[in-house]
């Protein structure tokens, strides 16, 4: 039993991460139906971020995450300026290439500036560990998942309450029908764009204070698994982000904790495709008839 | 026999064997040298992975992220072929023969539950399979799990230039007749199709299947032809490489395919020399070249001699 | 003798009803017309009856070869195997194909010739891909889109859109042909060739044609008999001067708006 | 107007690639096969994973061999060295093996890793360019499918089998270990190896493998694997793979109470280890190398002096190993007194070299004879090195 609670401990601390990756991708497709595969090379470049601002300018741990969210929000918005707008109209596949080219220019870009290998990113909080009867908990594990939360809760309210939050969910369903109602389409997007690309850089540097390892590739996988874990959730809707990350967290965690770490990928790419076939706009998501 | 002896076939099969007898040439001259020469390899295999998924992608109308995994089936059934039991070119030809059946049977099964999926849905799961594929390919013993294998050369490029004759003709001969039409209009609007008298799904399935088949042609040729196979050179990121192969050339394009597979080979060559911007200026040139020619190359148009007849009398007629 | 009856069909969409308890009895050559305001359910009854949606209740059977079966919970694709086809009311052609193509896909179900020889091209191939060619440009020339055959069927103006879509539905060759609002978008001169044409091809292929149409005079001058469709329910059938002085009806019209 | 706005956007991309480009460090991107400047220079190859997924050790090998090219031509050597990159990618270094068969070096260091390297040593060995490897340990890498050596390559690192043998039997009669917990690198040929001679010589000594379980190359998350070994009754933990993991692997064990012995391999060898893992969580850590700094020879101190003046960073194993396959290929060029093929090749065969990774020659398989060393890391810092030799049959 306790065991299993350390195992859920740590499933939760990565499927954090997971989930705010997979927010990002789920609002950007929400809003313009491009699976944007460049966003896990944005978190990618949030670890780094927070990497200079804590080693060069040397500061603490919440600066280094607001300047990281700031930066990542700067480069997602002119990312989507540059290479995505004009795109607006393309197929998909179309779009998600260029998503590609985005993601390879970011990739060997940083690879180019920063060097091809690891990085050690400074510990910049204390960790220290918490003793819950037979359970330990680190106070970076506590820190990752307030963080987490918070943001959620915060994109909850924006997405929900706000007027801009209304605009996004308008474009979201109709951007032609969002024109027609006076919303700024573009400005509505490029704020989409911002908001997914700052929570990704937060992910970084959350990140790279967990694992205090950074590298130019580090986005590839959680990239691909914050898409299953959106997919997962039914993509388009966050709360089913959330969702999805913590359960792959978790999945991957009881697999590699309970049988092998050989198969945890396996196992989660598995459970994605059945859960697709059952249901087929994922957990959370409607299943729209196509209208004839 | 008379109706294949087409005015326009003749040229394509004029073409072929004038292509083929050039390389020789080039190569027996020398001016083509084993750099070239394998470049051209690597050209060829290119092409049949691009037009295998441009059948599915582009024809069908379905997006897979999940090629490698098919890719991986045929280079590992040719690499254990050529290991384990029969070597040379027979075993490349056995091997061949053992991924086209593998890969047949695994697309069936990731098909049928898969395929129902539309668009991106489709898209993650196929990806999904392919990755499957891949992990177990490595955690099994006879593959020699992440150390892959080490194989000698079994492959030149004469037969891999005919694996590329015989796999366009197979697509191309597939997409014009009937069955490829079918499968055209699942692309172009599915229920329309459905009420039309195309079981869809049956359609949908054929070209998966067939195009898997195809694809692991191109990993045993390479198996027998690259001297290594590694699971970890078939993951998803090999699925997009080809991806953007079809879609460079143009979706539904055979030409395109071709077009797109030998330039991107081509400009990573010259590239090489610069080599520490390469991936950058090959990130760029994508989306550079996405945001002017959205469709592509050459969009769904395809290179014929008809085509071409057409267009030199338009120009005639214009300088006239 | 009836080629399509239907008994209580009902179809919902979470806790609406888009079609309930409809009952049909169509008999071989009949013109049906089906009509009803905005939203009576008529799209989604032709689609229960092709198959695109599956009733949750009722039956349909279909007259196969002298004996009745029940096509409900059956695919598209097989029903239109069993002599049904259709045209859409948002034209649904294969807009990057040629118009022949469209027709010679339409006519896929008659094809022998199996994937392996296709790729092999066997003469058998060539026979049939000539066969196909052939009877594409036949039914073309009936719709008078036989001089169109090359070009791409989205390049095609609207009416003759249309007319495509009928010669492929024809391709399939079927015995019940539904039409979804087929003169919906022409001018009156070209609703006037409509009218002929759909006159000429119920003869000539001895068909059953059941059309959803908007413009009443159509509906009037050539169908035989007419059935109401209000809020997914049957309001009234009959021939059209009864339709015409049916109370229901005249409410059902007035009540969506009064200016009809 | 759309066009030119597209246009606009395109040039300001190149224009961000062109600064990118520029920004970087310049000296990694020498055009390759240049033109020989004077008739007699000796065009020497380097063929590395510069980019892509292994890039690190690629770059590390790169600046090892630079440095030995460097040093040679400052002695009076006239030397020019010719750069591949294979962006971590088989079939790329193929096509790079070809080319420089095309491009008449006299010798070839690299790739970095077994499977680039089995790539390629068929078509190098078709063409007969030597090539000395510095780290391709993959067992029988240096045979060729039907199991004949090739002749013209070689490798200076010890073979993966001899290394995993020689760490078992340390962890059985020094540290007097016999139940172990192995957590491999499932990505590489490498840690496969390891593993394999590992177990079979624990075994043979009486030791228990307790579990085996495996991570793959770009993990960060070790947390899952490791709770599950902490309820196990083991006494050693054997971590065969690199640094980039293992560093992690070491911290996050520390910090979950893991405090038994750690063992590894040569992959540990490397300043990043120390800075991933944390000074104070290596203790009690011991691996195996051909390569230490304890009580460093002169010959390595100025290796190291050098190489921190030029690149100001300290060397890794595999900049240290690329820099004896280099030093070793000059060497043998320079008694050979021509770059003729044959000639080459057989004073290399016939060497007798003094490195800083080691004093070796070649066995029949043209791997090195070198001891193994076994180091033991006191708050990150090596410790101690003692040699070991397995009792293998």
């Amino acid at each position: 039993m306790t065991q299993f609670l350390q195992q859920m401990i740590n499933g939760l601390s990565l499927g954090s991460i997971y989930a705010l990756v997979a927010l990002g991708y789920t609002m950007v497709y929400g809003i313009i139906k491009l699976i944007n595969f460049a966003h896990g090379d944005i978190y990618m470049l949030g670890a780094y971020i927070g990497f200079i601002v804590t080693t060069k300018l040397g500061l603490g741990f919440f600066p280094a995450l607001v300047i990281s969210m700031a930066g990542c929000a700067l480069i997602g918005v002119t990312i989507e300026r540059i290479a995505y707008k004009p795109l607006r109209n393309a197929t998909r596949i179309t779009a998600l290439i260029t998503a590609i080219g985005v993601s390879y220019f970011l990739e060997a870009g940083t690879q180019r500036v920063m060097g091809a290998g690891v990085q050690t990113f400074p510990n910049v909080l204390a960790n220290e560990t918490i003793m819950f009867g037979d359970v330990r908990i680190s106070t970076q594990q506590i820190v990752i998942f307030s963080v987490t939360i918070v943001l959620m809760v915060a994109l909850t309210f924006l997405v929900n309450k706000t007027k801009v939050g209304r605009a996004m969910r308008a474009v979201s369903v109709d951007p032609d029908a969002a024109r027609l109602m006076g919303v700024n389409v573009d400005a509505t997007i490029s704020f989409t764009f911002a908001i997914g690309s700052a929570l990704a850089g937060a992910a970084g540097v959350l990140v790279g204070l967990y694992y205090n390892s950074i590298n130019p590739l580090m986005g590839m996988l959680p990239g691909i698994k914050a898409f299953i874990a959106a997919v997962f959730g039914g993509i388009g809707i966050i709360p089913g982000a959330m969702l999805g990350g913590f359960f792959i967290g978790v999945v991957e965690t009881l697999v590699a904790g309970y049988w092998s770490s050989l198969w945890k990928d396996a196992v989660v790419y598995l459970i994605l495709i059945v859960i697709l076939i059952v249901k087929p706009a994922g957990l959370l998501g409607k299943n729209v008839k196509e209208k004839v | 026999m008379k109706n294949w002896m087409k005015k326009e076939n003749l040229l394509w099969l004029g073409l072929i064997v004038l292509s083929y007898a050039v390389l020789n040439i080039l190569i027996s001259a020398g001016i083509i040298n084993n750099v070239y020469k394998t470049v051209l390899m690597t050209i060829g295999i290119n092409i049949i992975l691009a037009i295998s998924l441009n059948l599915i992608i582009g024809i069908t109308g379905q997006f897979s992220l999940g090629h490698a995994g098919f890719m991986i089936i045929g280079a590992y059934s040719c690499g254990v072929m050529l290991k384990s039991f029969v070597s040379g070119v027979p075993g490349v030809f056995l091997g061949i023969i053992a991924g086209m059946v593998i890969s047949a049977f695994v697309a069936l099964v990731v098909a049928i539950p898969t395929l129902r999926l539309r668009g991106d849905y489709l898209a993650i799961a196929t990806l999904g399979f392919g990755e499957i594929i891949r992990i177990v390919i490595l955690n099994m013993k006879i593959t020699n799990g992440a150390a892959g294998l080490i194989l000698p050369k079994a492959v030149s490029w004469h037969m891999i230039f005919w694996a590329v004759v015989i796999c366009t003709i197979v697509v191309v001969n597939f997409g014009r007749s009937a069955h490829g039409r079918a499968c055209i209009s699942v692309r172009e609007d599915e229920i329309a199709a459905e009420a039309m008298g195309i079981n869809t799904t049956q359609y949908k399935i054929l070209a998966f299947v067939l195009g898997a088949m195809i694809a692991s042609v191109a990993g045993a040729l390479y198996a027998g032809a690259f001297y290594v196979i590694k699971p970890d050179m078939f993951t998803y990121s090999k699925s997009i490489d080809i991806l953007v192969l079809v879609v460079f050339g143009g979706m539904g394009s055979i030409t395109g395919s071709f077009i797109s597979s030998t330039l991107v080979s081509l400009l990573n060559t010259v590239l090489q020399q610069f080599s520490s911007v390469r991936m950058i200026v090959y990130g760029l040139a994508l989306v550079v070249i996405m945001v002017f020619r959205p469709s592509g190359l050459l969009g769904r148009k395809e290179l014929t001699f008809s085509g071409l007849l057409k267009v030199l009398k338009k120009g005639k007629g214009a300088a006239q | 003798m009836s080629v399509l009856k239907v008994t209580g069909l009902t179809k919902n969409f979470g806790g609406l009803s888009a079609v309930s308890n409809v009952n049909m009895e169509i008999e071989q050559g009949e013109l049906i017309g089906l009509i009803g305001p905005n939203g009576a359910g008529k799209t989604t009854l032709f689609n229960l009856l092709t198959g695109v949606y599956e009733p949750s209740e009722g039956t349909i059977e279909l007259n196969v070869d002298g004996k009745m079966i029940s096509i409900e919970g059956k695919k598209p694709y097989v029903i239109s195997t069993l002599g049904v086809s259709r045209t859409f009311q948002n034209i649904r052609l294969f807009k990057e194909l040629t118009v022949l193509d469209n027709v010679r896909i339409g006519m896929h179900q008659s094809v022998k010739t199996s994937v392996i020889g296709s790729i092999l091209r066997t003469p058998g191939f060539y026979r049939e891909e000539k066969m196909l060619e052939e009877k594409a440009y036949e039914l073309l020339k009936i719709v008078h889109l036989d001089e169109h055959a090359e070009d791409l069927a989205k390049n095609l103006p609207y009416g003759k859109q249309r007319r495509l879509e009928i010669a492929r539905a024809l391709a399939t060759n079927p015995k019940i042909l539904f039409l979804d609002e087929p003169a919906a978008g022409m001018n009156p001169q070209e609703t006037a060739e409509l009218t002929e044409l759909i006159h000429e091809l119920k003869e000539h292929f001895h068909l059953t044609i059941i059309l959803i149409e908007h413009d009443m005079s159509l509906v009037m001058s050539i169908c035989e008999r007419i059935y109401v469709l209000d809020y997914g329910r049957l309001i009234a059938k009959g021939n059209p001067q009864q339709i015409k002085s049916n109370k229901r009806v005249i409410e059902a019209y007035l009540g969506e708006d009064a200016s009809c | 107007m759309k066009t030119m706005k597209k246009a606009f956007m395109s040039a300001l991309a190149i224009m961000m690639a062109a600064s990118l480009a520029a920004c970087g460090d310049s000296s990694s991107d020498t055009p390759s096969g240049s033109d020989n400047s004077g008739s007699n220079t000796v065009k020497i190859g380097l063929h590395f994973e510069l980019t892509g997924e292994v890039a690190d050790y690629g770059n590390a090998e790169l600046k090892g061999a630079k440095l030995a090219i460097k040093q040679a031509n400052e002695a009076g050597g006239n030397y020019e060295e010719v750069i591949y990159d294979n962006k971590s990618d088989t079939t790329e270094a193929v096509t790079l093996a070809a080319q420089l068969a095309n491009d008449g070096v006299a010798g070839v260091v690299g790739p970095a890793t077994s499977g680039s390297s089995a790539a390629t040593y068929q078509i190098k060995n078709d063409a007969k360019v030597t090539v000395i490897s510095p780290s391709a340990t993959q067992i029988g890498v240096t045979l060729d499918p039907s199991g004949n050596v090739y002749n013209y390559v070689f490798r200076i690192c010890f073979e993966d089998s001899y290394q995993g043998a020689a760490m078992a039997q340390y962890a059985v009669d020094t540290l007097a270990k016999g139940k172990v917990i192995i957590y491999a690198d499932n990505s590489s040929d490498y840690a496969k190896g390891l593993t394999e001679a590992f177990t079979e010589q624990f075994k043979k000594l009486g030791g228990t493998i307790v579990a085996t379980d495996y991570y793959s190359k770009g993990d960060t998350d070790f947390n899952s694997v490791l709770t599950k070994f902490k309820d196990m009754d083991y006494d050693v933990l054997y971590i065969p793979g690199y640094y980039n993991e293992a560093g992690l692997i070491i911290k996050q064990a520390r910090e979950m109470g893991i405090d038994c012995e750690i063992i590894g391999s040569d992959g540990f060898d490397s300043e990043s280890l120390i800075d991933l893992a944390g000074a104070s969580n290596l203790n009690k850590v011991y691996y195996t190398t051909a390569y230490t700094t304890v009580g460093a020879s002169d010959a390595l101190q100025a290796f190291i002096d050098a190489y921190k003046a030029e690149y100001n960073e300290e060397p890794s194993m595999f900049s240290a190993l690329a820099y004896d396959s280099t030093n070793l290929l000059i060497q043998a060029i320079e008694k050979a007194g021509s770059t003729d093929s044959d000639a080459v090749r057989s004073a290399v065969e016939n060497i007798e070299f003094d490195g800083v990774t080691g004093s070796f020659s070649f066995d029949e398989t043209h791997t090195p004879i070198k001891s193994v060393l076994v180091v033991t890391l006191v708050d990150g810092v090596q410790g101690d090195a003692v040699a070991v030799s397995p009792d293998v049959d």
